[in-house]
């Protein structure tokens, strides 16, 4: 019965229907709030008392960060649905989110490395934070070189949610290691931004982008499952309305 | 809390020197993504496109 | 006794259809061949009859309990750095040894069996995999295009193999782009043939 | 079970390349880093340990790579799928024969050159012991790899289970550190057995998904 269910909801084609009416609020939406957010940020909020001006770097680098996570762990709860029911939407959405995934984390990885350069003095450390961000990134690129490399795409599709599951086990264990590592060998790592002390003022922009940024990222994603739906879907009748 | 965190123009640039690094991310980002968008909605017209010309010739 | 039972069998890849709606049994004793052009899916539907490769729609039902199936396809399972004696010798206990010893002898394969299998011709290398389906007893043989290859003598001695099996209440799987071998019922799944 | 792990021991032992390569490639990584260094400037032992690991990382996916290639392309993993009806066991046992044959070996050659070298930590059969562990986690990770690239290349296989690897080797530094400053090495081996024993036992049930998926 759940699999009825759960097939009844997830065809290709009322995706593509209900997603078509929800994407332009969620681009507007998305947009003005990364323009409210990144605005207020920048040239609102004040300044750091220890960093000064670079801290503004946080409103494009934590949500960034935040995502490139999140993004990940969308994929595993679609590659589950994709292994237990067989649910072929689910594939498709982890083949359309995961350029996004590595899109996000690259501008995390660079973002922070350019705050690097006036905080640390250098563009690179081997902090824990980095360090298991670098590594996302080489998995998600993983996922996308392994599904490019099976002519069978319904293969490709199941062995590429068998390595995000694996992967989404040991994404804490990533991290955990190389905290672990990470204390060890570099007793005074920089803190870079302040956790629960941060002041209002600089956490509302903050929240803003955040959300702004998700709302963004709903909508490409939106648009790139639209083009890959309709790749694999090419011969099914309900296409012709789309085109 | 909504008072501008700068004198001038040239400060909001400039931003104590840090400027280069905190606009130049943002520029990277926002084009990032802006180029996102931009191949996504490239490829649903390339593939609108040819599934077009498939039914027009059959 | 009915053996197995295949039910509205469709089997799509990357969205083409390969065929559609199949539905058919097996009883023990019985033989089926299944004929069809090259890439009309003949090898993917004895897949599916095995269980190895899962149909699109409609499902495989087998009616006896621990169903003893041998198998042989397109790849033939036989490790080329090994002899033949080392190949078989992985496959079989003493007793299926045996057979097999005396399969080798009619094969014309005895005085092979210490080369590298590697160094065998290519007809000979499909006797040798024909000889893990003749040796073995099973309730159910299933072979995928099992003239191709092989000189006509061994085709002889394998046709009546088959038979006698059929005899025995063993049921039989074939396929061939031609006529079946043996008289048996055909199923015909069209020819998708170019 | 034991048929499968007589099969496929006697199968890699016909394979010199297979199990001889990854120990002689271990062995001239090992030269080849000291004499990419002026040895009469650094302190060759303070950090000869890390060259080992890195090279039991590099010679253990070598050591896997193709594991399941030749079964997949000789239909080999059919036939074995209607015996079993899946391919746990054969799994088990093809780790479990990798490992002898090779991972362990390659654990000697390491904690031999370690000694050689001066790394001046605990006895012989700690460091013995520690590397075989490692090596016991590594080829289950790389197995997985081998298995999702199957006929495509080890590259493959590396790229998306390499990422994956990287907690064993933090976890190898630690054990490492700890064995020079003498605690917390028991510790750190009977975690290493136990992630070892789950890895194990869960790791070819994964594998095996993976493989029947290659069939289908």
């Amino acid at each position: 019965m759940i699999t009825a269910f759960i097939h009844q909801f997830s065809s290709a084609k009322s995706f593509v229907n209900i997603t078509e009416k929800l994407y332009p609020f969620f681009l507007i939406v998305g947009v003005s709030m990364l323009i409210l957010g990144w605005t207020w940020g920048l040239l609102f909020a004040p300044q750091d008392a220890v960093q000064g001006n670079s801290y503004r770097i946080i409103f494009l680098h934590v949500p960034s960060v935040i995502f490139a996570e999140l993004i990940y762990f969308f994929m595993a709860v679609c590659a589950l649905m994709h292994l237990v029911w067989r649910v072929k939407l689910a594939a498709y959405l982890i083949k359309s989110a995961a350029p996004i995934g590595a899109m996000i984390t690259f501008m995390g990885l660079l973002s922070g490395s350019i705050w690097g350069i006036p905080t640390w003095g250098t563009w690179w450390q081997w902090d824990a934070r980095i360090t298991s961000t670098l590594i996302l990134f080489i998995m998600y690129l993983g996922i996308l070189t392994l599904h490019g490399s099976f002519s069978n795409l319904e293969k490709a599709d199941r062995l590429m949610s068998i390595l995000v599951v694996i992967g989404v086990v040991n994404i804490p264990i990533i991290k955990k290691s190389v905290d672990w590592w990470s204390t060890l060998h570099q007793p005074a790592s920089i803190s870079v931004s302040g956790g629960s002390s941060i002041d209002p003022s600089m956490l509302y922009p903050l929240l803003i982008s955040v959300i702004g940024l998700g709302f963004t990222l709903i909508a490409l994603g939106i648009l790139s499952s639209r083009s890959y739906i309709f790749t694999r879907e090419k011969n099914k009748k309900w296409i012709l309305e789309h085109v | 809390m909504f008072n501008l965190a700068f004198d001038n123009f040239n400060e909001i640039l400039d931003m104590d020197g840090h400027g280069i690094y905190v606009w130049s991310v943002y520029l990277i980002g926002i084009s990032i993504i802006f180029l996102s968008f931009l191949i996504a909605k490239k490829r649903i017209v390339d593939i609108q496109k040819k599934i077009n010309k498939k039914n027009a010739s059959s | 006794m009915k053996l197995l039972s295949a039910q509205n069998i469709t089997y799509s890849i990357n969205e083409n259809k390969l065929f559609h709606n199949l539905s058919f049994n097996i009883n023990s004793g019985e033989g089926l061949h299944i004929k069809g052009g090259n890439g009309s899916g003949k090898s993917t539907l004895l897949r599916i009859i095995l269980g190895i490769t899962s149909p699109s729609k409609g499902f495989v039902e087998t009616h006896a309990q621990d169903l003893n199936i041998s198998y042989l396809g397109h790849k033939n399972a036989i490790k080329n750095y090994l002899t033949p004696l080392e190949n078989l010798e992985l496959l079989f206990n003493d007793a299926e040894l045996k057979i097999a010893f005396e399969w080798l002898r009619k094969f014309g394969l005895f005085d092979l069996q210490d080369e590298l299998t590697a160094s065998l011709s290519y007809g000979q290398q499909k006797k040798l995999a024909l000889i893990r389906v003749l040796a073995r007893s099973s309730d159910l043989i299933i072979l995928d295009e099992p003239l191709v290859g092989l000189d006509q003598a061994t085709a002889d001695q394998l046709t009546s193999f088959l038979i006698e099996k059929l005899s025995e209440g063993v049921s039989l799987i074939l396929t061939s782009h031609i006529n079946p071998m043996i008289d048996c019922r055909v199923l015909d799944i069209g020819a998708n043939d170019a | 079970m034991l048929r499968l792990v007589k099969a496929e021991s006697f199968k890699l032992s016909k394979k010199l390349k297979s199990w001889l390569g990854p120990l002689l490639i271990m062995v001239l990584v090992l030269i080849a880093f000291p004499l990419s260094i002026d040895i009469s400037q650094f302190d060759l032992a303070k950090f000869y340990f890390s060259i080992i690991v890195v090279s039991l990382l590099m010679t253990s996916f070598v050591a896997t790579e193709g594991m399941f290639e030749e079964d997949f392309e000789d239909g080999s993993l059919e036939q074995e799928f209607l015996i079993e009806k899946d391919f746990y066991k054969l799994v088990l046992s093809k780790i479990f024969v990798y490992v002898c044959l090779i991972g362990i070996p390659i654990a000697f050659i390491g904690a031999l050159f370690s000694f050689a070298n001066g790394v001046a930590i605990g006895s012989f059969a700690s460091v013995f012991l520690l590397l075989s562990l490692s090596n016991l986690l590594l080829f289950n990770l790389f197995a997985f790899g081998n298995a999702l690239s199957i006929n495509k290349g080890a590259m493959l296989g590396v790229l998306s289970s390499l990422p994956l690897a990287l907690p064993i080797i933090i976890l190898l530094g630690t054990a490492v550190r700890s064995i020079q400053f003498g605690d917390g090495f028991v510790a750190i081996i009977t975690l290493m057995t136990g992630i070892g024993l789950l890895m194990s036992a869960i790791m070819p049930l994964i594998i095996s998904a993976a493989l029947k998926t290659h069939i289908d």
